[in-house]
C-alpha cells in the first residue's frame, strides 16, 4: 500500500492549537462546521437492551432519542449539536437496518433544522464484526458485510462514519497483562497500523462516493482497554506508566486512518487524538468530564484542552429526574462548549485551554504526556521517521517515556513502584532492535504457538 | 503556558499511601530460609522462566523430590506474591508473570519426577455466548492455575450447551464465566437452570463489566466476583468444605 | 421577633465576588474549608425507591453510597468533597433514621479521611413535613418532629444542617397560575420570610448547641416552582419574565434565615444565592450544568460564577456504564472545581467567572437578573429597606423587572410576549401599595375564602 | 467584566420562531360576528371577571337567554382561548385566567336564567395517597371546567379507597390523577384493580411528574396525559364515543 506518509507537524507550534479551532476544519450535515471557530457537544447513546430485541423496536428507540436531544438543544438554546450513533451488533450485521436508522434520525433532524435553524450532523459509526469466537478474522466474510454497512449508512443519511477497528486486539491483550511492551508495540504499531491502513482505504471510497466524510478511528480496543485496565490512582491492574506506553503507540496506529483518507473528526475515546492533531491539523472530538457516564478517566479537564466535538462516549437511554440520560447529558456537555466558545468570543481561548489542560497535567503520567505541548512533542517523535511504522511507533513509545521521566523530575509526582516501573520500561524499549523486518519476524514468530493469532489478518 | 503547583488541586493518593518498604524488601522477609527452596521461590517472583527452571534443577542436584517442589518451593513463592499483591505491593501483572513462571515450573517439575501432580481441583471457564471479550477469563484462568488449579478452558462466546457439557464430562468444583455487556449476561441464568435441571449443584461465579451482585444474587447457584484476584479465594473456600449458602454469605459484595 | 436585619452589603463592589472565595468562610467536617479559597463538589443522591422499604435497606443504602462517592474522589485525585443528604420522609419522620444514617455517613467518611487525608464534610437536610392533605400545619405537632429530627442529625454526625421550607407554598401554587404578582409577592416575601424566619431560629439554636453549622434555606417550593413551570425557552405555561420576579422575592426571603441566625453555605437549588452572598457575604452551594440529572436550566455555566461548592441537585443511586451515578456526578463536578480551583490558582478567576456569567447572561431573562454584576444591584435594593420586609421583597420584583427591561434594549432579545408580560408585571407591581400592613391585610383577606390557607402557621 | 454577542453562543429560538401576530390580532379574527356575543367573547379572552358579567347582563338587557350564553358566548370565548394556547400564541396562566373569569360568567348565567346548566359530563380529580403536590391537579381541574364538564375535586392525599367510593358514588365519565413521585405511583395499580374488580371501566387518565406512557401501559383503563391541557381532549374524546381502546390509541405517546 502506497500511502502518503505524514513527515512533518501540520503545525509549527503546540501553542497554535487550541479547542474549536483545526488546520483543516469540517463542513457536514445541515450546516454545520467543525473545528471552524466554535466547539459542539457529540452527544452519544446505547439503546435499552429491550430495544434490540427486533428492528422496529430499535427505530423506535433511535427516534425518541434523536427527538429527545434535539428538542433539548433548543429548549435551552444551543445552536448546534452533532449524534452519534455506535450501532450494536445487529445494526451492522443487518446493514439494512443501520441504513433505516440512519434515515430516521436524519430525517428528525432535518424537520428541526428547518423549523428552528439548529445545525447539526449525524456520525454513525458500525461496530466491528470482523471479531470471531476463535480468533479474529478480519479480511474475510464479515469484512464485507462490514463495508456493507457503511455503504448503506453513508447512503442513507450518516454524514460522518467512524469505527472503533479491533486490528491486532487478542495479540495486545495478552501483552498488556504481562507489561510485555514489544508485544504492545507490536500488536498496536504494527497489527494494528496494518489494519487501519486497510481498511480505511475502503472506507474512505465509501465516502467519497457517497460525498460523506470518512471522520476517523480509536484505538480503543487497545489504548484504552489499557486506560481502563490501569484504573483509577489505587488500582494495581496495570502501571499507569506502562498505559502511558500503549497509548503513544495508539497515536501512529490511529493516524494512518488519515493517511489512508480519514480527514475527521477523529472519534471521542481517542484519547490519542491530541497527538493526531498535532501531526494532521484534523479537528478532534474528545471526552472527559462529559463521558463519567461511560467510564472514569484521569483528564476531565486536559481532554478538553484542543476538542473540536465534546462527547459523553456512551450513555443507555432511559429516565432520569431531570429529562431522559441523552438530554442529561447533552445538556451537560453543551453547556461546556458554550463556556469554550464564549471564551472564545472573549479573547480567552487559550487561558482556558491552559487551565484545562494544568487542572490534570499532573494528576496522572497518561495526563501528563497528553497536555498538548507534551502530544506535540511525540507527535514530533512520530513524523521523523513517518515512513517507518515500527520505528514512528518505537519513537513515539521512547519519547513519552522520557516525558514522564522529566515530568517526574518536575511536578510529576510518581510513587516508588511507578519510577521503578518506568525504568524496567525504558530499559525494554531501548532493547529492542531498530529494524523494522526483523522486530515483525521476532514478534511473528513468537505468535506462532498462539492459537487465536492469524497472520493472514495482516496480509501475512 | 500556564503552570501551578498541582498539591493545590489535587492529591496523587497512591503516592501518599506508598508503603516504605520496596516489593523486593518485603518479599526478601517473606522469603523460606531453605537455600534450594528459597532460590525457587524466588525465581518465582521475579517472575523469570528460565530462572525457576534453573533453580529447580538445582534443587534436584541437591537432593530434593521435584514433585515435592511444587508445594514447597513454587507455590510458596507464589503465595508470597499473592500476599504481596493483596497489601498493595505489587500490581496485577507481576502476578501473572509470577503465576507463568511458576506453571512453567511445575511442568519441569511433572517431567522431571515423572509422576502426575495432584490438582486442587479442577474448574471450568468460559465467557458467556455472545461475547468475544476475555481478557477477564484470561487473567482468571492464570490465577487459578496459579493457585494449583487445574481450568479447563473454554473460550469464548460459548453457547449454553457446551457450558453444560463440559460440566457434566469434567465435574469440576466450580464453573466461572464473564460477561462484558448487560446483553449477554442472561446466559448466567440458562446456565444455572440447566445445572439445577440435572441435579449439578457447582457454584457458578459470574463476574465481567456488566455484572452485579444483585443480578447474581437472583440465581442459586450464582456468586458474584468482583475481582480476578478473588475468584482463587472462592475456589479455595470451596475446597475448605464451604457450601453455596456459606460461599455467598463469605463473598457476598453489598 | 427582634432579629438583626441587613440594611447594607457585605461586598462594596460586585467585582469583588468569585467563586471559591466568600467574606464569612466556612471551616467543617474533617479539614474542609468553603468559601476560603477553594471549591469543592457537593455531591446530591436519592436513594432507590425499594431501599425505602426499611430502616436496614436505607442504611445500607447510603453506606453505598458513601463509600462509592469517596472511593471515587480518592481514584481521581480530588482533594476534597461534600455530600448532601437530602431526607426521604421516613428519615425526618422516625428521627432516629436519620440519625444513623447520619452516624454511618460519618463513619465512612472519617475512614477515607484517617486513611487519605481527603477533606469531606457532610450536610442533612430534613424534609419539611409540615404539609398536610388538608393544608400546611407549619407549628404544630409536625413542627416539634422537623426539629427533633435536626437534633438527631447534628447530634449523630451531620455537620451542616439545611432545609427547603415550605412556608407560602400552597398560596404561592394558586398565584403563580395565574400570573398573580401580587400573590406571588405576598406568599414568598410575606409568608415565606415569616415561616423561615421562625424555624431558623429555632434550627440555629440547635446547631449551635450541638456545635454543627445551621446552613441555610432555599425557595425550592416556590421560586424554583416557578423556574420549572417556565421550563425551557420554547415552553409557555409560564412567561420567564414572570418567574424573574418569583427569583427576585426568593431572595429577601431565603436571606432571612441568615437574618434568623443561619450562615452558610447556602443550599444549592437556591439560585437566588448570588443574591443573597453580595448582601451577607456567606460561601453559598450553586448548581446548573452539573445537576442536569436532576433538572434543566437556563444558566448552567452561569450558576458557577460566585459559587462555592459545586452540586448536581439530586440523582437516584444506581448502576451507570461508569459506576454508580453517584460516581459518575461526583467526578464531574469534582473536575469542574477542579478547573475553577487551577483557575484561582493560575490568577484567572475573575476572567473565568466572567465567561461562565456571559455564557448565559442573555440566553434568557432568569439568568440575565442572576448575573453577578445584576444580583447586587438586586442586593441592594431589598438592603435599602432591610428591615421592612414587604418594601425590600417589592423593591427586589421592581428592580428585577427594571434590569429586564433595560437588558431588553440591549443584547437580551426578548419575545413580543416576553416585552408584553414584563410590561403588565412592571405595571401590576407599581400599582401596589408601599404600607406593609395594607398589603398584609389585602391579602389576608382575599385569603380567608381559601379553604388551604390557615394565618395561624404565620403567626397571624 | 466581560461581554460578548451572544449571537455568535447561543440562540433564542422562542424569539426566532415566534408568530407575526399578536394575541390580541389572532383572536380578533376569530372573535363571533354578533355583537352581544362579541363583547361576552372577548371578555373572556380578557380573563376579566367583571367585564364578563357585565357583557353578559348586557346581553340579557338586549334579549339573549342567559343559560345559550353559556354555550354560545363563553364556551365559544373559551374555544378561541384554548386554539390560541394549541397554535403556540398563548401561555397557559392566561388560559386559566379566561378559565376562572368564564366559570365566573357561567355562574352568572345560571343564577340569572334559574335553571341547571347541562355539564358536558362529569369527572373525578385527585391527587395519590402520599403525594401532596397539586399544581398539575389545580390545573387540570380548571381546564376542565373551563371545558365545561363538572369536576368533583377529592383534593391531594387521597387514598384508593376513598377513590373508589368517589367513583360509585359519582359515576364518572373519567378520573385523572396525578403523582409527582415513583414512590407514590403505584396508587394508580390499585385503583386500576379495584375498578376492574367493581366492573367499572372508566378510564383513568394519569399524569404528573413520575408518570411515563410505559408506566400507563401496564394498566387495563389507564391514559397517560403528559400535558395538563391534553386532559380536557381526552374528555371530549370520551364523549364523542371513544372507548377505552380507541383512546389508548389516540392519546399513545411514543
Ligand atoms: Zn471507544
Ligand atoms: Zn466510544
Ligand atoms: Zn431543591
Amino acid at each position: 500500500m502506497s500511502l502518503k506518509r505524514y513527515n512533518k507537524m501540520a503545525y509549527d507550534d503546540f501553542e497554535d492549537m487550541v479547542f474549536g479551532h483545526s488546520i483543516y476544519p469540517i463542513k457536514t450535515g445541515f450546516d454545520l462546521e467543525i473545528g471552524a471557530g466554535y466547539t459542539s457537544a457529540e452527544v452519544n447513546y446505547a439503546p435499552r437492551p429491550a430495544a434490540g430485541e427486533s428492528k422496529e423496536k430499535l427505530i423506535t428507540e433511535y427516534q425518541k432519542i434523536t427527538t429527545d436531544v434535539l428538542q433539548r438543544m433548543v429548549q435551552v438554546g444551543f445552536p448546534s449539536v452533532v449524534l452519534e450513533t455506535e450501532h450494536v451488533q445487529q445494526m451492522t450485521v443487518n446493514p439494512s437496518w443501520g441504513a433505516e436508522i440512519a434515515h430516521e434520525q436524519k430525517t428528525i433532524m432535518e424537520e428541526f433544522y428547518d423549523e428552528y435553524g439548529i445545525k447539526c450532523a449525524l456520525r454513525h459509526t458500525p461496530a466491528d464484526i470482523r471479531g470471531g469466537k476463535e480468533a479474529l478474522d478480519l479480511r474475510g466474510d464479515s469484512y464485507c458485510l462490514l463495508l456493507e454497512s457503511f455503504e448503506e449508512v453513508a447512503s442513507n443519511g450518516a454524514d460522518m462514519l467512524s469505527i472503533e477497528s479491533l486490528g491486532g486486539k487478542s495479540v495486545f491483550d495478552s501483552s498488556i497483562i504481562r507489561n510485555d511492551l514489544s508485544g504492545v508495540l507490536f500488536s498496536i504499531g504494527i497489527l494494528g497500523t496494518l489494519d487501519v491502513e486497510f481498511i480505511w482505504e475502503d472506507i474512505s471510497k465509501i465516502a467519497k462516493k457517497h460525498d460523506v466524510v470518512a471522520a476517523g478511528d480509536t484505538d480503543c480496543a487497545q489504548a484504552n482497554t489499557a486506560m481502563f485496565i490501569a484504573g483509577g490512582l489505587l488500582d494495581r491492574k496495570l502501571a499507569h506508566t506502562l498505559a502511558v506506553v500503549a497509548r503513544a503507540v495508539s497515536a501512529p496506529r490511529s493516524l494512518a486512518a488519515y493517511e489512508a483518507g480519514a480527514v475527521g473528526p477523529g472519534k471521542d475515546c481517542g484519547y490519542e487524538n491530541t497527538i493526531i492533531k498535532a501531526i494532521a491539523g484534523v479537528p478532534i472530538s474528545q471526552e472527559g468530564k462529559g463521558s463519567t457516564c461511560a467510564h472514569s478517566d484521569v483528564m476531565g479537564n486536559l481532554a478538553m484542552q484542543c476538542c473540536d466535538l465534546w462527547s459523553n462516549e456512551s450513555v443507555e437511554y432511559r429516565g432520569e429526574f431531570g429529562g431522559t440520560s441523552v438530554q442529561c447529558w447533552g445538556e451537560t456537555l453543551s453547556y461546556d462548549c458554550s463556556m469554550m466558545n464564549t471564551a472564545i468570543e472573549a479573547g480567552y481561548a487559550k487561558v482556558f485551554r491552559d487551565v484545562f489542560m494544568v487542572s490534570d497535567r499532573y494528576r496522572d503520567p497518561q495526563a501528563f504526556i497528553l497536555a498538548f505541548d507534551n502530544a506535540y512533542r511525540i507527535g514530533e517523535s512520530i513524523v521523523k521517521d513517518g515512513n517507518d511504522i515500527y520505528l514512528r511507533a518505537k519513537n513515539a513509545a521512547i519519547e513519552a517515556c522520557n516525558i514522564v521521566d522529566e515530568g517526574s523530575r518536575g511536578q510529576l509526582e510518581l510513587s516508588r513502584f511507578e519510577k521503578a516501573s518506568l525504568a524496567k520500561a525504558i530499559k525494554s524499549l531501548h532493547s529492542l532492535t531498530d529494524e523494522k523486518d526483523v522486530f515483525i519476524e521476532e514478534n511473528l514468530n513468537k505468535l506462532s504457538t498462539m492459537e487465536s493469532f492469524r497472520p493472514e489478518n495482516y496480509g501475512y | 503556558m500556564i503552570d501551578i503547583n498541582p498539591q493545590r488541586i489535587l492529591t496523587r493518593y497512591n503516592v501518599k499511601v506508598e508503603k516504605e518498604m520496596t516489593p523486593e524488601e518485603v518479599a526478601e522477609k517473606l522469603f523460606p530460609v531453605e537455600v534450594n527452596i528459597r532460590e525457587v521461590a524466588k525465581a518465582v517472583f521475579e517472575g523469570d522462566e528460565d530462572e525457576v527452571v534453573e533453580s529447580i534443577q538445582n534443587a534436584i542436584n541437591n537432593g530434593l523430590d521435584p514433585l515435592s517442589l511444587i508445594n514447597n518451593a513454587l507455590m510458596v513463592g507464589m503465595e508470597i506474591v499473592s500476599t504481596l499483591y493483596d497489601d498493595g505491593v505489587l500490581y496485577l501483572p507481576d502476578v501473572i508473570i509470577s503465576a507463568q513462571a511458576m506453571i512453567e515450573g511445575i511442568e519441569y517439575c511433572k517431567e522431571r519426577s515423572g509422576q502426575e501432580h495432584e490438582y486442587k481441583g479442577k474448574i471450568v471457564s468460559y465467557v458467556v455466548e455472545g461475547d468475544i471479550h476475555d481478557i477477564g477469563k484470561k487473567i482468571v484462568t492464570v490465577l487459578l492455575r496459579a493457585k494449583g488449579y487445574e481450568v479447563v478452558d473454554l473460550g469464548k462466546d460459548v453457547c449454553v450447551e457446551e457450558v453444560i457439557a463440559a460440566v457434566k464430562r469434567e465435574k469440576p468444583i466450580m464453573l466461572t464465566g464473564t460477561s462484558l455487556m448487560t446483553t449477554t449476561m442472561v446466559g448466567f441464568q440458562d446456565v444455572n437452570s440447566r445445572l439445577l435441571e440435572s441435579d449439578i449443584n457447582v457454584p457458578v461465579v459470574c463476574g465481567g463489566g456488566a455484572v452485579t451482585q444483585d443480578f447474581v444474587s437472583q440465581y442459586e447457584l450464582g456468586l458474584y466476583c468482583e475481582e480476578a484476584s478473588d475468584v482463587p479465594k472462592i475456589a479455595d473456600a470451596i475446597i475448605n468444605g464451604l457450601n453455596i449458602g456459606q460461599l455467598m454469605k463469605e463473598f457476598h459484595k453489598h
